[in-house]
């Protein structure tokens, strides 16, 4: 989304055609979170299906609630170099009317922003599925929407350091793709491997989830990429056609990838194609032409699919792969705005190759913080929980899955062998 | 009474059950298993995990008979089952000692003669 | 929604804005329709999946023919005091323009209201759910949603008398959740338990699905509550925020609530307390701050909490606990209003709170004559089919599950034993 | 959609609720892609379920880039009789602004058409599921859309022979529905019938997918038809309100003709029921009045219905009767508009019985033109293909399931018998 | 050493894990089976194929007891699993020449005796 | 011959397959049940509605092997799946009256001889 900032408007007039498709779009992001949740319960065993999908939904409650009592402020009150301020904490000072420069009520833009920050917190579940507790997860994505999400999203859209250089992040490489990827990252270290990995196959229990959320994620991204242009029109236009045209082209890409490794072209893999796609997109979904976005699909594949393949040989347990998706998606979306950004397109500016040399130069300067605060705040912070709770399941706990353990459930019984308890004791 | 316990391809249950049923065998107990034989392993890819697949789909029957009604069944159940190739499974003939119906409490033999 | 009699305006002006919201809040509130079979075909047995599920797509068929034919003219045909009136039979007299102090066309508020009334009809299955005989069923949600839904949605929205008394009801206290969760009761009384209630454990065979509709119903949401603004704009805004807010808090208080009875954050909670904030929310939307959303969230997660631990140790097998998300979520949304509604957020009118004692009084009586009345409705109706045919299928289709008896299909087939029968006779 | 040649309008200006519109619409009709794989997948054995999902998404990666490319161009450059024209290949010479006689960026028009491209693609995969091989599929989507699709837009919608002498198609009776329909039909022939077709029972393996496989595709079919207005307004709420009634109509008369077959209404039936409904109303959505639709929803299950229930007894393996409900339904929608377009509703044409005769004429030549195209160009291409490659699995291949043997995944795995191959060579 | 298997009706199943655990029977093993035998096939119809459904959902349980355990184990079984109607299902009891457990490598009856 | 039959915990599966196969016993068949024995039981809570499950996964071998395997796969399968715990499940050895290849119609010890 452009800095909110660096335009100037008068305050207050509401558009209908601007409002109702930032509504949907705010949407379409939200819905974003529970798609997460089933993409990624498909991909654990199958004991573990409810807790994977919890982390998310887990996330659409604490987040929402640290994100509307102090994130929104931390991230967009005033234009401090760091973090905003606290003059929005439980977002006082926010009338019916709009924001400087936007054409819509305040009040969407802080759900549409917050639901930014729930997607992103519960991305770096993938991490740490199948033997983090979930208590302590709750509690780590609460303080990591404040003190990670909220000042990098400062950082690009509120008038931070980084946006006064001129960095261009259309919706959320800095903040979101990059942030998720590397604070997953960290909390795999964290967190340690689950206790079978590397000596047994940890395979998806369920495809369908994997492709049905991909396909719901990619429909919700078009709310993410195009909402960013905070307004219906061109913007919104470019960076919604985008968010069909890179995945695409990854897509095509990951499977000629897939069939020259080994003649399959993988289901999971396409429904990785998508999201890996789509995040290359998301920092550059509103600053290059669509056959740059077409160009920058093909090319984010072979990062992120290297990588892949590559990680499981490791020792880092970075269980769904949310770096080689989302931190190296990410990575290559903004380094690609440096160079190819087309302010013929977008009316914005231009990359090193539309003769902007310098903005590269502050793209790679973007990546660089942006992986070190995340994976640095993200590695002290689960340091710091972990010495107040332990942050792992005991090991016969992980052994018998995280959906009992955690939530004294199953996701799939057949009720045989269950024998009702009938307690006497009022609620 | 025995019980014939068979293995087969999944693809073949049906025809060994209209088999069975030609060889006027009426009850059975059908259950799917993985089975691991002679058959050449697959490889399955799931991102960067790559893993052999020891175990082929299969079928298992349970059918309960009288003594001079095992040889039919075996007979029926390779007509049902076969192709040729390595995979097509095995039968295990085991003795009973005893069956009851539970229904009727009948024991034996009348108890797996089917009430046409 | 707000009172369209209120409103004085100029007919026929269309604003593209206004309608391109409409039509999509419309199309969300359809989608929930789908989204409540996925929620409820996840909470039985395997046996009755399918079942469950039709009795909700059966609703997008029966009830809307109904409300094309007549349920339409009676909620929204003139100002009469208990119920509109015929002149809209079989949509005449609707053109193409918009409806008096309207700015969309009137076929779409004809469309985004029969999207409510097909939904609430199919809520109410949730009390029948694995014993109901699938024909009377839909008998039952076509005349109810003529008799029941029709008239207590004029109640609010078409003039009647409770709209004249003040009474708020954003998007459905009274028509919609005090309305489906009371008929719920009802229907759970005249049909009976299920053979095995309170002597087998009754379980949700995929918490998935359950999880997942969850997901879609909130997504939904957005339109129900943010569409009932009738038009792009701040109060579309308010009301899909707060939106966000209640059900996020009500979630969090579910869970703290769940660590505190038994140390588990269950799935087939979180997934119930999304639709208890959401109900909850949904008289109030447009009317309460956002942090009186939110405060509505977690306060009302407590009543359905209670009642959803006590109920299953009674004899009401009121099988899905309809009666606690929506009955008891509807009334605590309805009174709340009562006290918090906030003029200086809506534009609209005053809690108690903020000075206008008299509203809380009407909202009582509101909630009232919605749980009578539609109590009793239903129960009537109930007992007058049942003199025609039999509710409930015999106990040894029950046994057998009301996918294969009422349907001749299973939900998960293997194909085993599935003898093909050639018929040689034409269609 | 009407016939933007004969709009005659001036360019260039956005209107920001008609854009919001149109953005909307195309998230919508991009996530039926998805769930039309989702559905489908819900109709084959266990064995095939990736595949067959792999195909819906497929669709999205290689048609999306064939169209951007050179489909595009085909179908909207320019009034040719028979086809467009070169001169927008690779999207060239599209500006951000809006095309004549639209008011959204001409970008989005791409993306909006892109999307009813890559479905209808994916939509031919019913007719050969469970036994073609991936890659002559993929290939075979591919060259589809240039060569059947794209003349077929450009015919109805693009200035084309059909357009000039008035036949109306509102949202792609002709290319989507009737193309769809005839090219599946032409390929069950040319690919041949599954090895145990008509031998064994091959059943749905997942009545819950296919169930909210249909919801989401009727969900998406209000941006189909809905978006076809090209705006926001009257036309876009008439189309959409028309795209509720027709299918809940043919689910009444679905279930209807279930009971009196089999005494059971079927959920395989009702889902099948939707997508024929929003078949046959797709041609017609914005040209007939709200009771036309009704009546036309009622008459469309009929053909359909009796085709299903004797295609099966027939040798014609069109696995998942895309033909019964695409190929029929698009011709009785098509039809219905030649007899029923009213002008008082769409203020564009009227059919037979409001007085033109003429139309009823060309919506028949339309009808003939469209199938013998379809079937004969889709007959030769595969041929063609299948003199490159096979076109189907082997024997033992489709015994085994194409999942692992396209794909080398399972949809469904417990992880028992999965020994981790640990690769010591690089990716 | 026997081993006592029953092929019961889903919906008795938890009768019969009642009925054997008043038994004293506290060892099992339980899966579901598809069986097949007097009962009548159900129709179904998916789009135009119809089709005979010939086998019916059953739990199959597996017990192993030792020899003066047998009827009562039989007796259990028969208790929960009955209803009168055709389906009920059938016992079959197995000799058993071995039986270890796992844990402790006791074999025998010391093998299926539960630590309480 | 004889019929091993191993019930064992689910993730120990795969330990029991690689030591069935270090002892080179090749074929087997496998499926999954559920289990009640002495572990303790698992409380689970579904809204309101609280329940005991007293049945736990676990996997189910069985092989055939010539008799004088019976012992290297009771040992391959005690070595597999025993951690120690309660629950770690049973192996019952019953008598085989017959073995049949399906493939080749072969007999007995024959027909357990995988083809390498
Ligand atoms: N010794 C055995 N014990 C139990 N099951 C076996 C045994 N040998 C084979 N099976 C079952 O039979 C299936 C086919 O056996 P396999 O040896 O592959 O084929 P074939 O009998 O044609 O040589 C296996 O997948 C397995 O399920
Ligand atoms: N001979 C048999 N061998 C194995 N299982 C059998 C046999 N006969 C019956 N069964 C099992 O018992 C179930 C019920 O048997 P059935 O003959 O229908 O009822 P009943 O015992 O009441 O006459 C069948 O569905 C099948 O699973
Ligand atoms: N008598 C038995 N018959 C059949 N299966 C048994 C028997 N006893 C135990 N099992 C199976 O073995 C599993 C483990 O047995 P259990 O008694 O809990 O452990 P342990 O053998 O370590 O004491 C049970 O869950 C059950 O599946």
């Amino acid at each position: 989304m452009a800095d909110l900032l660096s335009t100037a408007a008068l305050a207050g007039r509401i558009d209908t055609g601007d409002t109702a498709w930032m509504l949907v779009a705010t949407a379409l992001v939200l819905m974003m979170t529970p798609a997460l949740g089933l993409f990624y319960a498909g991909l654990v065993r199958s004991k573990n299906t409810l807790n994977t999908f919890m982390m998310s939904i887990g996330a659409l409650g604490v987040v929402t609630v640290a994100w509307v009592l102090v994130g929104y402020s931390i991230a967009f009150d005033g234009h401090g170099s760091i973090v905003g301020g606290l003059h929005n904490l439980f977002l006082r000072g926010l009338g019916p009317g709009a924001l400087p420069g936007l054409t819509i009520p305040s009040l969407l833009f802080v759900v549409f922003e917050a639901s930014f920050c729930i997607i992103t917190a519960a991305l770096i579940s993938g991490a740490v599925v199948e033997r983090m507790r979930f208590g302590p997860f709750l509690v780590f994505m609460t303080i990591w929407s404040i003190v990670v999400y909220a000042p990098l999203a400062h950082q690009v859209w509120g008038g931070g350091f980084l946006a006064r250089h001129g960095v261009l992040d259309w919706a959320g490489g800095v903040p979101v793709e990059m942030a998720s990827g590397f604070s997953a990252f960290a909390a795999a270290i964290v967190v340690g491997a689950r206790k079978d990995y590397g000596r047994q196959a940890l395979l998806p229990h369920n495809g369908v989830y994997a492709l049905l959320g991909a396909g719901l994620l990619w429909f919700g991204w078009f709310g993410f990429n195009g909402g960013s242009a905070l307004a219906s029109g061109r913007g919104a236009a470019l960076s919604f056609a985008n968010t069909l045209f890179a995945p695409a082209a990854t897509l095509v890409a990951w499977i000629v990838l897939d069939l020259l490794r080994a003649r399959k072209a993988t289901a999971i893999g396409a429904a990785t194609a998508i999201i890996v796609g789509a995040v290359a997109i998301t920092p550059a979904a509103g600053y290059v032409s669509p056959l740059g976005a077409l160009g920058l699909g093909l090319l984010a594949a072979i990062p992120s699919y290297i990588f892949i393949v590559w990680r499981p040989r490791t020792r880092l347990d970075e269980s769904l792969d949310v770096l080689a998706a989302h931190g190296l998606g990410g990575v290559t979306g903004i380094l690609f705005v440096g160079l190819f950004a087309a302010k013929s397109w977008s009316g914005i500016g231009n990359g090193l190759l539309y003769g902007d040399a310098s903005r590269l130069v502050w793209q790679a300067i973007a990546v660089a913080v942006t992986c070190v605060y995340a994976f640095g705040a993200t590695f002290v912070l689960l340091r710091v929980i972990g010495l107040f709770t332990a942050l792992r399941v005991s090991e016969r706990d992980e052994g018998l899955g995280l959906d009992v353990s955690q939530h004294g459930e199953e996701a799939y019984t057949t009720g045989e062998g269950a024998i009702l308890v009938r307690l006497s004791d009022g609620a | 009474m025995k019980l014939v316990v068979a293995i087969v391809r999944p693809e073949r249950a049906n025809d060994v059950l209209e088999a069975l049923y030609r060889a006027d065998v009426r009850g059975l107990s059908m259950s799917r298993v993985q089975g691991h034989g002679g058959e050449t392993d697959r490889v399955e890819t799931y991102r960067g995990t790559t893993v052999k697949m020891e175990l082929a789909e299969k079928v298992r029957f349970e059918v309960a008979v009288s003594d001079h009604f095992v040889e039919p069944t075996i007979k029926a159940i390779q007509a049902g089952a076969r192709t040729g190739d390595v995979g097509d499974g095995k039968i295990f003939v085991l003795d009973i000692d005893k069956v009851v119906r539970i229904r009727t409490g009948e024991e034996d033999t009348e108890a797996v003669t089917p009430v046409v």
